[in-house]
């Protein structure tokens, strides 16, 4: 059997009952969650620094970290933690705040592990240079050398590129990714990037209000929300309310306002029962009314309210009876034409309409 | 203290030397029950201390000095008439030492020279006048040389006492009215130091300025045959030139 | 017991704090923060009355402000009473003995204040003074606590000066300090314990109240 | 005239001299850099916290707030300003933070306006809390509010929303933004967010280095970045180095590795001179084999090395004799069939091309 | 002037605050973090040597410490001189007359130290003691420079309790405090007076030069 983190975890807003894989080739798991939802919280239990009401429970890999009011102390835990405020030592330059760590260990050894850290999170540069007055995405990158320096048992990462500009992120990212995967060191991360969680996470976990609403693989669960709390949270951008109309053939038809969708049977679901059918914006497609016939697919003539440009891309509102929201690429707006008021088809393949049975 | 004409309800404040601590508490007990509604407020320290504070108007009616110059150097800066200054005592000088001590106060100062005797405590003889006076004994026994690494020296004659009873000194050159106090007079054993052998320590006193005439009854009771019989029975002699 | 002088040494111990507390803020925050160099000669100073033996200290304040001196005099005619001698003239005298004692933990504390929240308060448009008092003093709490302890326990124990400056008049400047001294110095042994012993309980329930109420929410070591 | 902010700093690695017009109508100015780059510097300056060496200059709408060693105490300058750590006072409640700057007003007014800032930066329910526990997204917000609350004369706001999580920021960026346009406020914010610039901001400068490199309106800037550094700034993720083979009728055709490219001349440039051609992924279309016809296009045939997962999109990356990025969207993506090794033609408009002379 | 009690003072002094700040830091460390409730009793017990005036404590101390206690016999068997009018003697007494100046400034600086710090040092597996030396301790020097300097200063100007345990030997336990009290007492006030200016300039530059090492790099307020 693989190793496991089990986590029972009862303080402040958390009521988690949670057993993470930990596999050498998949170490990463990323946590999600709106702002306030637990995510440090959790950390800093699993840490140690915070001491959950009994009956709490900690066991990494079988050996128990916290059974009720025994726990073993923070710092024989042997975690490297990047906290989400840095807390670097201010009166340490940047290489003696990474070195901190390395007790016991020949005085070269240390200087490598060192070197090798910052190199790793990206700020070599900063190497001899005095703490106070880093900038804060400089900050941010030297505590993350700091929590990786200590080749940890366990990595708490609480947003460790939040303060870096796009660029250097996607950068580190990559680099960050094949020292956590080379290592095969188990981490968690908290990190409110997407983008972040599908590159650097092999699990998700979302944390709403203080409890687990889902758990898996992060693609699954960014296509396949549980709840229309996951839903927000990972950000869906358009959760429809509608009735099941009929079921046939693995797939379900839905009415919704004045149209209808038809997605795929998640089952459990009865004839006139009230869901949420969940769609990505990036997965609605946009094209002219000149239509186009392909695979089973959902069209609805719609009318451009509003277009948002934002990051690569550009945000389109829609009315189609409901409001939806679709993701489209600047050429593809230039090649449609797309002006507020345009008339559009909003088309939306089966598969990517994802139904959440509502109670 | 504002002068007020004499009568009852009367407070008079007196600054007094240390050493008369025990003497003069029962002096003024008789003092007030002869003299009703008379308040004796007695404060006792240093006569050194007293001086400078007096200088810098302190609130004393009355001063009682362990050295008699120091009371004639107020009258002479004017906070008092020098016909106000006055002896009242005596001092006596013993050598004490606790029970179980290694010395014994019977050899006299030159006892203390013997080996055994490790630690000898006397009064600061730079400003108490019994330091003064201990030192001079020293000399005239002969022993300054054997006593020189053996001396420590208390602020005051008291503390010199405190160094002997504790056994931390093995012996004292103090104030017989000490060894006679209630503190110290069933703690261990002395023997006087003659007279002849250091500078009369003569203890004076005098009415300060603007002293209201209970000072001038207190100074007087002092100096009467009742007051001297109760400073005799404290260890002092009279002064010189008055009835034994 | 001299309960007089018991209560005496509290009044004083406790005008002493008070008046310190109120007058060393406003001094430890200019030279906690101020940026001129000259400031650390102060510092120095507000330090030296340490470094004189208490009843050298306690001579040369009796001299500054007995009835020979132009403060002496100023006082005796604007209040109609002399400063020395007086539990005013104690006040004083105490106040500037204890002086580094309230200083120093204040600087030391106000030091340790964050500089980014004292940049937060002024960007925020308020005063050095409302910065002190709203930012700064609630984050020294704990040096508030020092100030505020040494001050009293201090003054409590303090007899040299008070000596000197006050002469040591029963009822009006006997400090229970004193009235200690005093009965060990005529070898009145078993009231200086008993007083001894009163002023250790006293100050002991005293102080832990004090820190009780200034332990809440510290920071603590994670338990093992 | 407009007023303007007129600053002239160098301090630490800050070399800037700047005008920045300030109409109520179009009041947000993004600075936009990478990490340690002098944002947060050339904020602390304006805000009179840095003494910047003479000769400095700051000034807002005539008035001279530093002119040499002259300096207007930073506390009458009435500033409104999120600290990137956000610096909110750890004794008071959030309540009493958000107030803190509003004196001499009545209790009622106090009130109300500390009511009112909580809620613009979306924080109303954390009313009454104390400040200590407050999790990382919640101190950011009310100490956005704190710094609202103050109706300042220049609001600098040092990433304001990077600590939240998606939607919570999506909302609370057009709350903001509603907020400065109504009150038009001048502002100076710092991000790392594109999709914020765009959202939030009506200028753009660029910092590089402690360097403006580029100023102008959000959208301009990101699509024609003026130097390298601009655009690897703003994310830009191709720069191909060419030489200029020819110029006719506003287009220049510029040789990249083995093939080439067409672009609109941006003027100045000589046949055979060093130019970067700069493309956004998200303007790299693909499309399979079979070619279809249309308006002046580049065309390259190219093999796709890799697909990340980023966010809503895919990134592809391809080898078309140079490297090169493209985004597409999921839905593109499975219906071009692409996997790794996948043959296609990377389709840039000629007008998505953007050229910058090299010295 | 007496330049063998200046000496003997001098080394009494550094002496004292040595022996304060190393034994200091781990009592401060312990009470400031510490999360049992009874440490307030011990925090109040460390403050108690202020409130008995410094000749009862004296004296208590040459009870405590003479020949005829056990502690006195203990030490005069294991090095064969006595404990009380010795250097050590003094030592021992000065230490525990300063204590609460050393660790009382120390506490509340440790107080002060950012709790997220000691936390970051605890998950990079530093134990508490190498936690207060790397990073509260460095964090503290306000603190530590108050507890140096009120315990020096505090030790020259001290007279109470050395003239009791040291018994006021010329050369071996006369130090310049008592020296100048001496003076005074004797009305020597030219000498008391030299004395105490060269004690005052001494303390001065000693102050200076710590506060002037301590004061680069702490807070300030902006400039007008
Ligand atoms: N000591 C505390 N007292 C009261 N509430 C607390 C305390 N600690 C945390 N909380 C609350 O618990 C909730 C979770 O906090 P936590 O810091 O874990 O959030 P988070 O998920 O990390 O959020 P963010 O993404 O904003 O950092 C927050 O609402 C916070 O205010
Ligand atoms: N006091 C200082 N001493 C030395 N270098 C400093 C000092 N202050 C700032 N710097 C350096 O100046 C550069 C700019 O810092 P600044 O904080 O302005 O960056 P920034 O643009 O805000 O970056 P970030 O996005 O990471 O916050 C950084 O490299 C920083 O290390
Ligand atoms: O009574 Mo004295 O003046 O201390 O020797
Ligand atoms: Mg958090
Ligand atoms: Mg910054």
């Amino acid at each position: 059997m693989a190793p496991t983190l089990s986590l029972r975890l009862r303080h402040q807003v958390l009521d988690v009952d949670l057993s993470l894989p930990l596999e050498a080739d998949a170490p990463v798991t990323v946590l999600f969650g709106p702002s306030g939802a637990g995510k440090t919280t959790l950390l800093r239990c699993v840490a140690g620094l915070d001491a959950p009401a009994p009956p709490a429970r900690v066991v990494l890999d079988g050996e128990v970290w916290n059974e009720g009011r025994r726990r073993v102390n923070a710092r024989r835990r042997g975690i490297g933690y990047l906290f989400q405020d840095h807390a670097l030592f201010p009166h340490m330059g940047v290489d003696a705040n990474v070195a901190y760590g390395l007790t016991g260990l020949p005085r070269a050894e240390r200087r490598a592990r060192t070197a090798q850290a910052l190199a790793d999170a990206g700020v070599a540069h900063l190497a001899g240079r005095a703490t106070r007055g880093l900038s804060g995405g400089e900050a941010q990158r030297v505590a993350l050398a700091r929590a990786l320096a200590v080749r940890p048992r366990l990595l708490l990462l609480d947003e460790p590129l939040s303060a870096l500009d796009a660029p250097t992120r996607t950068g580190l990212r990559a680099g960050l990714r094949a020292v956590l995967a080379s290592s095969g060191t188990p981490t968690l991360l908290v990190t409110h990037d997407r983008a972040e969680a599908l590159a650097l996470g092999d699990r998700l976990v979302v944390l709403v209000d203080g409890r687990v609403h889902q758990q898996g693989p992060v693609q699954e669960v960014f296509s396949r929300p549980a709840t229309p709390e996951v839903a927000r949270a990972v950000g869906t951008e358009n959760v429809l309310s509608g009735r099941v109309e009929s079921r046939a053939g693995g797939l379900v038809r839905v009415g919704v306002a004045a149209g209808a969708l038809v997605a795929p049977d998640p089952g459990g679901l009865v004839p006139g029962g009230r869901v949420l059918a969940c769609v990505r914006a990036e997965d609605v497609a946009l094209e002219t009314e000149a239509a186009r016939a392909a695979s089973p697919r959902n069209r609805v003539a719609a009318t451009v309210t509003a277009i948002v440009p934002e990051g690569p891309l550009e945000r389109v509102e829609l009315d189609a009876g409901f409001p939806l929201t679709a993701y489209v690429t600047r050429t593809s707006r230039h090649e449609l034409g797309l002006v507020p008021g345009s008339r559009v088809r909003a088309v939306v393949k089966a598969a990517a309409v994802h139904l959440i049975p509502r109670t | 203290a504002p002068p007020a004409p004499g009568g009852t309800g009367q407070e008079i404040t007196v600054a007094a030397a240390s050493d008369l601590k025990f003497a003069l508490d029962e002096a003024v007990e008789v003092f007030e029950t002869e003299h009703d509604g008379v308040e004796v407020e007695v404060t006792y320290g240093s006569s050194g201390t007293f001086v400078q504070q007096i200088r810098n108007g302190a609130p004393f009616d009355l001063y009682l000095s362990a050295d008699i110059s120091l009371a004639e150097q107020l009258a002479e800066e004017d906070r008092a008439r020098p016909q106000d200054v006055f002896g009242y005592a005596v001092g006596r000088l013993v050598v004490w030492a606790a029970e179980g001590s290694t010395a014994d106060p019977r050899k006299g100062v030159a006892g203390l020279a013997e080996d055994a005797v490790t630690t000898v405590a006397i009064a600061n003889p730079e400003h108490a006048p019994y330091g003064r006076a201990a030192e001079a004994a020293i000399r005239t026994a002969g022993v300054e040389e054997e006593l020189e690494g053996k001396l420590v020296l208390g602020e005051n004659i008291a503390q010199a006492a405190e160094f002997a009873r504790s056994g931390n000194a093995d012996a004292g050159i103090i104030a017989l009215s000490l060894a006679l106090s209630p503190g110290l007079r069933d703690e261990g054993t002395y023997s006087e130091v003659p007279l002849e052998d250091f500078p009369t320590v003569e203890q004076g006193g005098v009415v300060l300025e603007g002293a209201p005439q209970e000072a001038r009854d207190l100074a007087a009771f002092l100096t009467s045959p009742d007051g001297r019989g109760i400073l005799a029975e404290h260890g002092f002699h009279p002064p010189a030139g008055a009835e034994g | 017991m001299d309960w007089d002088a018991v209560a005496l040494s509290v009044r004083l111990a406790s005008a002493t704090t008070l008046v310190l507390l109120v007058g060393a803020v406003p001094l430890a925050a200019w030279l906690a923060f101020s940026r001129r160099r000259w400031t650390v000669l102060v510092e120095a100073v507000v330090a030296l009355p340490l470094v004189l033996p208490p009843t050298v200290l306690g001579f040369y304040l009796l001299v500054a402000l007995g009835e020979g001196s132009p403060v002496g005099r100023w006082w005796s005619e604007t209040t109609g009473s002399p400063l020395v001698f007086t539990f005013n003239g104690l006040l004083v005298a105490s106040v500037l003995h204890s002086l580094p004692f309230a200083v120093q933990p204040l600087m030391a504390s106000f030091a340790g204040v964050d500089r980014r929240l004292l940049e937060a308060s002024w960007i925020l448009g308020r005063s050095q003074a409302a910065t002190v008092l709203r930012v700064v003093l609630p984050l020294s709490r704990p040096g508030l606590v020092t100030a505020a302890v040494l001050s009293f326990a201090h003054t409590i124990g303090e007899f040299g000066v008070v000596l000197m400056v006050g002469g040591n008049i029963p009822g009006r400047t006997r400090t229970v300090a004193i009235s200690v001294y005093d009965s060990v110095q005529s070898f009145d042994y078993a009231t200086a314990a008993r007083t001894s012993v009163l002023l250790l309980l006293f100050s002991l329930v005293v102080l832990v109240a004090t820190y009780a109420l200034n332990r809440r929410g510290g920071p603590a070591w994670p338990r093992p």
